[in-house]
């Protein structure tokens, strides 16, 4: 049952993405003019010609079937003339000149359970990642939380409720591959790793875990006359770095592998440079198959976000007008001694100035 | 059913009353009490609640397509939830010339599920700005369930499609049929990865390049670097069009290609004029005059006037007005380098490299790839193992990095002169 | 004239044609082509223009007290004008009990300037605000030309009153009798330094304490620590009574107290209203309401109203409108720690640590001189070799910091939360 | 003729203030109600009771001299009771109740050549240093430095011609005990030290020297098989520590120690946050008696604020507004590559944005 290959590899790189542009699309390549939002779920791009493009947009559960897929595929067909796209926040998108196909588009989308939303001040689909799922150093399941959060959010995915928009993330460990966001929703390990003597010769490039450290925390050492490694624990920052090197650097834990909450990435430059995003929840339990304490974080920060920030201003705009004493304050959320930064350019984060808000 | 191997059910915590079991022709067991799959009831609680679930999906997919390894992965998955623990580990799977573009995955439990032993993802490119036709689509879908599992990831979040579900065995023949029909693998390990760029030209009224032909063409010229990866870590490109950063460039890659403007802000008076009668004078003064982050736009006798010498470009009060306002006429794009997320450095975003550079005949586009292959070049030469080039800018110096790569040093590059009078010239 | 010893006139490059040379009975010599000083070409030319001449003084003063070492210095500046390089070097000279406050100065040309061989300064705590009384002064003056050259800065950049140019056979007698009048030596080497505060309320309407008060105590406090130098390195204090920050206490010293308000600003608005009478509204809108760096001030119904908890404390709209605005009733100190200037790390500003503290009361300054103790001894115990405390805190930690002498934390002290997931908490 | 000590030492502290303190002083003291700036020399602080006190400011060399002292003195005695302070700019200033003394005093001020002037959005007095009149690392005269820009600021100090306060500073090394200012003129050295072998072990404690490079440039080494110490010249940069703490590490040079001009230094809070000074000029020779190449970038740098500044906006503020390209084409200063930061939080300096001007 072997397979012969007749194949010879072209390394062709990206597909190619001509044909798969409408025909509308290429005709007004490079030549739209402007947009409308007529809907959280719909807009109009008008091209220099006059021609009109209708946005569809609905979100999905990006971890797919090819069962969902080829129902998407049915419904680009039916009403897009064969063409579909896919936003940087696995929300999908059907583009038709055809006005009069939208309403049944949406219908069927909607009776599909695809919910049709995210465009404009909204908070739209979690940027999320592997966890359990797939990942080799998960603590968590990225999947699960997003669909967690995003069940509490279904009406602000679907209609627009905020003051700009709402970017989310979360990922199943502190490296973070979901990305920083307005509010992202990140593994944090509190406890140093704890070295898995038994495996750790046969899995681990020792030379390779120790370099990996950032804080100098790992060291040679033998044990059981074998070659193994020690962490420092009053340097270890908990950071995790190891583990991706070692998988005997056992870093996750059923329970000290928590979550923390972050507040205020924007990586748009509109208005203000971007920002990254500070912390502003941790210790918050890891809590399958629903993570209500992560829920209920979220919840509170978009509340407050909603009734205070005034149009086009985006998390960290608000809490930048408002003050961070008042954020904590208006979000009951505890401000804590671990949330002053003390790594490496912290100075750059210290009030060096005599600003104060009582 | 020739890919349904000899299996047992994984023993899980789970009791099981009264089953009722159906096996084919090896004793591969095919339903119990009338389902294909095992009981899974923490996932089952992600299937209440409105928003579409990947739970849901998968598990209407296996009781189709009856892949043991979705079931032996929704095994493993359940066990997870209930010990709050991962269980797979790495491997090396790869195809015929390529060093990467597979993600291996073995599970470290296969003792209680043999059905997930083997999980790999292939990493496929997409298309430039996720466009595609439901031919392609289908196409792919046909062959992915030929050979893996059905589950597939739009998108990954460096962009690329994931197939998620293939053995080992059935990797070189399933990546044939896929790159015949005009699919290639995507990046993985210490090389250069799979890239995204925004909707662009494609839809987009503020594209101020073709993002979908440069991202084509970059990657293209780094095709070889992206299957065999031999560089100190990873380096990702991302391409906006414009500064509204729709793909996260300026955090997420290491090369971050966004589109800007060097002459004046477009302005059509007329549409200026409707939308404040629309919108109200209120609304133009705190949504947009006030907003601007250098105090470029001013209210003279009641009209709108922008002073283009102090704009940067942040694209507020084009978005507020689009009908009304657009990017200049005189495009490119600007590279700022060094982003990358948190791993021991803390976040990083991307800095200012070139201020503008024009991406839109054949030309520009091969200096530009010209210049990014100078500077993965510096990188290989001066990085060290797991450092990024952002890391390795910060540690050389931007002035080491800017002369070494021949490029000349601009004021734009930075937020304010240097506050320390630590550095040593030419004596 | 006991204190002229025998000497020659220095060797200069300046030719010297045709002298006439007085002298005194030891061959002193006292005149030549009736001048007392010899030529100072280069300094001369410091003589022109309209800004007070410090040369002119001096040339002045030494023509009529003929201080020899006044001579020997002039000749050593002139000749570092023409040689573009500095010829004194340090020593140890001290007053009984004392460590530290007198900077000594020996020539490194002393065969060329033999009257420039020591010229030692006294550093003098000066009183706090810089305040005065003719009495005081005329007594300093006087005991300082007759031990000293009669040379004085006022004031050094520290706040000492320096008096230039003794000798070491002098320094002690000259120290009892300025002891004697009420002065003490301030700080020099690695200890606590001499420390100055703002006019305060002595004059000033903004001061939120008694800086002279504060200042008096605290470094009375310390004035053994003042005299006696053996910490890592310097600490300063420095009192500014608002946040205006008149004495630059942020970055010029590890220990910042600045004056605030809890409450209100109180708001005159009669006055408020007299002045946009007299200035106009532009300017209300220009100038004070656009300016708040938080937008806490907004214009309704045409007055001016300040949204208090968003209000910073910044001083600007006070600074604007001193009738119609001051600070609020609820007074007392920010204390910001760790400013510094550039050497080895970069130039420091100090950072927020106790955003408010009483410090009316003599119980209350009391405490905050415990505080202050505790935290220098914090710095003995946790600071390196040469390390201002700014550094130390940055080293170990501002968490470290704050709990070993037992400070709350505050979201005061940060401009933003951590940006990095890279600690470690009690587990 | 040896000193006999009859005296018993009291430690002091500073000297007491409250008889330097003008009775009208004390009766307002911390009761003043409000200031009005009468005209750049004179203000006016009023009293809740109604007192007026007026302060009439002028410029002193503050390299002083017993005469220039007493005849101060003089003038207090005459005009302000027996009273008089200092700022901490070194102007001096008499305070007074009667208004009619102020014209004769300013009159009386002005005729013995000090600069009556001070108060207000101006240039004030330059904060300086020792140089090469008594410390022992000098690589200039700071007191010239003042005394020649001062000469050209003459009409600065004495008339409102600025949006706001304008600070300066001057420094005889890289040291600046100047401290930062709007405009700083501190020394910058430009080639690494070159070491003394001949003095170096009877001068130097070698391991404090090496501890002191905050590069760890510099390397125990032997010559002439005397102990002595090396630098690596490709790390170090020329921060001139190690010359502080070993005279034997000669980095002055009468050439290779130029100046360097810094904006934007402010330590007030009053609206922005205050702001550490930037580098805008470097290689700019140290030419005494005259330094006409330091005035002259100073005047290049006031002009352009002045024209360009709004009311209130401090030099930093105003190149905040304008942004550093604009600011560097007014000033006709060229930009260089070194004006990039290397040193330890260099990324913070980075522009992490799409935001350019062109
Ligand atoms: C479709 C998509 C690009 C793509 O190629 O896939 C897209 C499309 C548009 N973006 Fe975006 N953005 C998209 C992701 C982003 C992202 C990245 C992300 O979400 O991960 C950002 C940066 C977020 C950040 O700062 O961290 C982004 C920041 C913006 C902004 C700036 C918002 C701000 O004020 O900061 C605008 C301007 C605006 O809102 O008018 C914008 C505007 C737009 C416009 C209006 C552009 C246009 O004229 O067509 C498009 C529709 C807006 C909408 O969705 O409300 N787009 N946009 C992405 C849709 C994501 C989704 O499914 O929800
Ligand atoms: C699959 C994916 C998450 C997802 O579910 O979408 C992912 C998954 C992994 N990431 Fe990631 N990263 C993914 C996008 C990202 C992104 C987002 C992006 O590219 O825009 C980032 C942040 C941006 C960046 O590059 O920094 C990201 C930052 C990391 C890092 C930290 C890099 C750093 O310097 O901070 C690591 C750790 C490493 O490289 O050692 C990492 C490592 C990993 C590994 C390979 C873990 C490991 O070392 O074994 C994960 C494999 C999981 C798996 O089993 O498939 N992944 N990773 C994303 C790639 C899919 C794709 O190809 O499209
Ligand atoms: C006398 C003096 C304090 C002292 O105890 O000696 C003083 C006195 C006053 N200052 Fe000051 N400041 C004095 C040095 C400073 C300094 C420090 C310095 O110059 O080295 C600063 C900080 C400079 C910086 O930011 O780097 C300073 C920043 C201010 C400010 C804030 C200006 C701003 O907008 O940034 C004000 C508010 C104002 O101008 O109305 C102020 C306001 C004032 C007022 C109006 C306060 C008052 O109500 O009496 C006083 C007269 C103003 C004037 O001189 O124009 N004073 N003031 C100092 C005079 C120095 C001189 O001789 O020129
Ligand atoms: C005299 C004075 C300059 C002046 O002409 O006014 C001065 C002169 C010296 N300073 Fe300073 N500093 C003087 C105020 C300052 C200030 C300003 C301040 O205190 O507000 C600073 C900046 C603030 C700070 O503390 O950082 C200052 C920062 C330094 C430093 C760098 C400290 C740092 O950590 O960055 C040194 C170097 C050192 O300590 O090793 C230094 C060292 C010196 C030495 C002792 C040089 C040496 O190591 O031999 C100078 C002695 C000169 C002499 O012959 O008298 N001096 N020095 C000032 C003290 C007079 C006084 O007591 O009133
Ligand atoms: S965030 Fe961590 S655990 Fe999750 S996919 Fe990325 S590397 Fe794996
Ligand atoms: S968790 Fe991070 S800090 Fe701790 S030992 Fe591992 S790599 Fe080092
Ligand atoms: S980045 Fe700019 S060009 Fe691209 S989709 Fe977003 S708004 Fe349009
Ligand atoms: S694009 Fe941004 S910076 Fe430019 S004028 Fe508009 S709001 Fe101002
Ligand atoms: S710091 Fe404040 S209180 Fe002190 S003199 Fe300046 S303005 Fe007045
Ligand atoms: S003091 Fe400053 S922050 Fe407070 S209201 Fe006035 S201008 Fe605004
Ligand atoms: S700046 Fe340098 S040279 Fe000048 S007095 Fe201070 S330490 Fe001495
Ligand atoms: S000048 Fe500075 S960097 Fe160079 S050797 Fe001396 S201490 Fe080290």
């Amino acid at each position: 049952m072997t397979y012969e290959r007749t194949w010879q590899t072209i390394e062709s790189g990206p597909h190619e993405y001509k044909e798969a542009l409408h025909p509308v699309v290429l005709k007004n390549y490079g030549k739209w003019k402007y947009h409308e939002m007529l809907n959280p779920g719909v807009m109009v791009h008008v091209g220099e010609s006059g021609d009109e493009l209708f946005t569809v947009r609905a979100g999905t559960p990006r971890q797919d079937s090819v069962d969902l897929l080829r129902r998407l595929c049915d419904l680009a067909d039916k009403y897009a003339d064969g063409y579909l796209r896919f936003t940087v926040r696995n929300n999908v998108e059907f583009m038709t000149p055809h006005k009069e196909n939208i309403e049944p588009l949406i219908k069927d989308l909607e009776e599909q359970g695809f919910p049709v939303g995210g465009i404009g001040p909204l908070v739209t689909s979690i940027a999320h990642t592997q966890g359990w799922l797939h990942c080799d150093i998960p603590a968590t399941d990225a999947s699960g939380v997003a669909k967690s959060v995003m069940d509490s959010l279904y009406n602000d995915f679907k209609e627009w409720k905020m003051p700009n928009k709402v970017r989310l993330s979360t990922s199943c460990c502190s490296i973070n591959c979901g990305g920083q966001a307005d509010i992202a929703i990140v593994i944090k390990h509190t406890r140093p790793p704890r070295i898995n003597h038994d495996i750790l010769s046969t899995v681990c490039e020792l030379p390779k875990a120790v370099a990996r450290c950032p804080v100098a925390a790992i060291r040679p050492t033998t044990v059981n006359d074998k070659k193994s490694l020690m962490v420092d624990e009053e340097k270890c920052i908990v950071c995790g770095a190891c583990f991706g090197a070692c998988p005997a650097m056992e870093i996750n834990h059923p329970e000290y592998s928590k979550f923390a909450v972050w507040v205020g990435g924007k990586n748009s430059n509109a208005r203000s440079k971007p920002s990254k995003m500070s912390l502003v929840a941790d210790e918050v339990p890891n809590n399958p198959p629903r993570w209500e304490e992560v829920n209920d974080i979220v919840g509170r920060i978009l509340k407050a976000y909603q009734v205070g920030g005034k149009p086009w201003e985006r998390m960290n705009e608000w809490i930048g007008r408002i003050g961070w004493k008042r954020f904590f304050e208006e979000t009951e959320l505890e401000f804590k001694i671990d949330m002053i930064d003390s790594y490496r350019h912290a100075r750059a984060s210290f009030n060096q100035s005599a600003h104060v808000r009582f | 059913m020739d890919n349904i191997q000899e299996s047992v059910v994984a023993s899980r915590e789970v009791p099981a009353e009264s089953e009722t079991i159906e096996a084919d022709v090896n004793g591969q067991v095919i339903k119990k009490n009338g389902k294909f799959l095992n009981e899974t009831p923490m996932l089952d609680e992600l299937e209440n609640g409105p928003w579409p679930s990947f739970v849901t999906g998968l598990k209407e997919m296996a009781e189709r397509n009856k892949k043991p390894m979705l079931r032996g992965v929704m095994d493993q998955l359940e066990y997870s939830y209930q010990t709050k623990s991962g269980y797979w580990k790495g491997g090396l799977v790869t195809v015929k010339g390529y060093g990467a573009g597979i993600i291996t995955r073995y599970s470290m439990i296969k003792d209680k599920v043999p059905e997930a032993l083997e999980f790999h993802t292939f990493r496929v490119q997409p298309a430039p700005g996720f466009h595609y036709n439901t031919k392609m689509l289908r196409g792919l879908c046909d062959i992915w369930e030929k050979h893996g599992s059905g589950l597939i990831a739009l998108h990954g979040q460096s962009g690329d499609i994931m197939l998620q579900g293939i053995t080992a065995e059935k990797a070189q023949e399933c990546f044939d049929e896929l790159n015949e029909a005009g699919w290639d693998l995507g990046g993985a390990g210490a090389g250069i990865r799979t890239s995204m760029s925004c909707v662009g030209p494609a839809r987009c009224e503020q594209a101020c390049y073709d993002t979908l032909q440069v991202h084509k063409k970059v990657l293209d010229a780094f095709v070889g670097a992206i299957h065999r990866p031999e560089r100190n870590y990873k380096l990702k490109f991302k391409f906006s069009g414009c500064s509204n950063d729709c793909v996260n460039a300026i955090m997420r890659s290491d090369i971050a290609v966004i589109g800007t403007w060097k002459d004046d802000i477009q302005v059509d008076k007329e549409e200026v004029k409707a939308w404040i009668e629309k919108k109200g004078m209120d609304n133009l003064v705190n949504n947009v005059i006030t907003r601007c982050p250098t105090n470029a736009i001013s209210l003279e006798d009641g009209e709108m006037v922008i002073d283009n010498r102090n704009c940067v470009r942040c694209m507020h009060c084009i978005n507020v007005m689009p009908k009304a306002l657009s990017p200049g006429k005189e495009r490119g794009v600007s590279v700022l380098m060094g982003g990358k997320n948190t791993l021991k450095v803390g976040t990083m975003l991307g800095s200012m490299i070139i201020p503008f550079y024009k991406v839109d005949t054949d030309e520009e586009i091969e200096n530009f790839i010209e210049l990014a292959e100078e500077i993965v070049e510096w990188w290989d030469d001066n990085g060290l193992d797991h450092e990024r080039i952002g890391e390795t800018i910060e540690r050389c110096g931007m002035k080491q990095f800017l002369e070494d790569v021949g490029l000349e040093a601009n004021i734009d590059m930075i937020s304010a002169p240097r506050d320390n009078p630590y550095y040593k010239t030419e004596y």
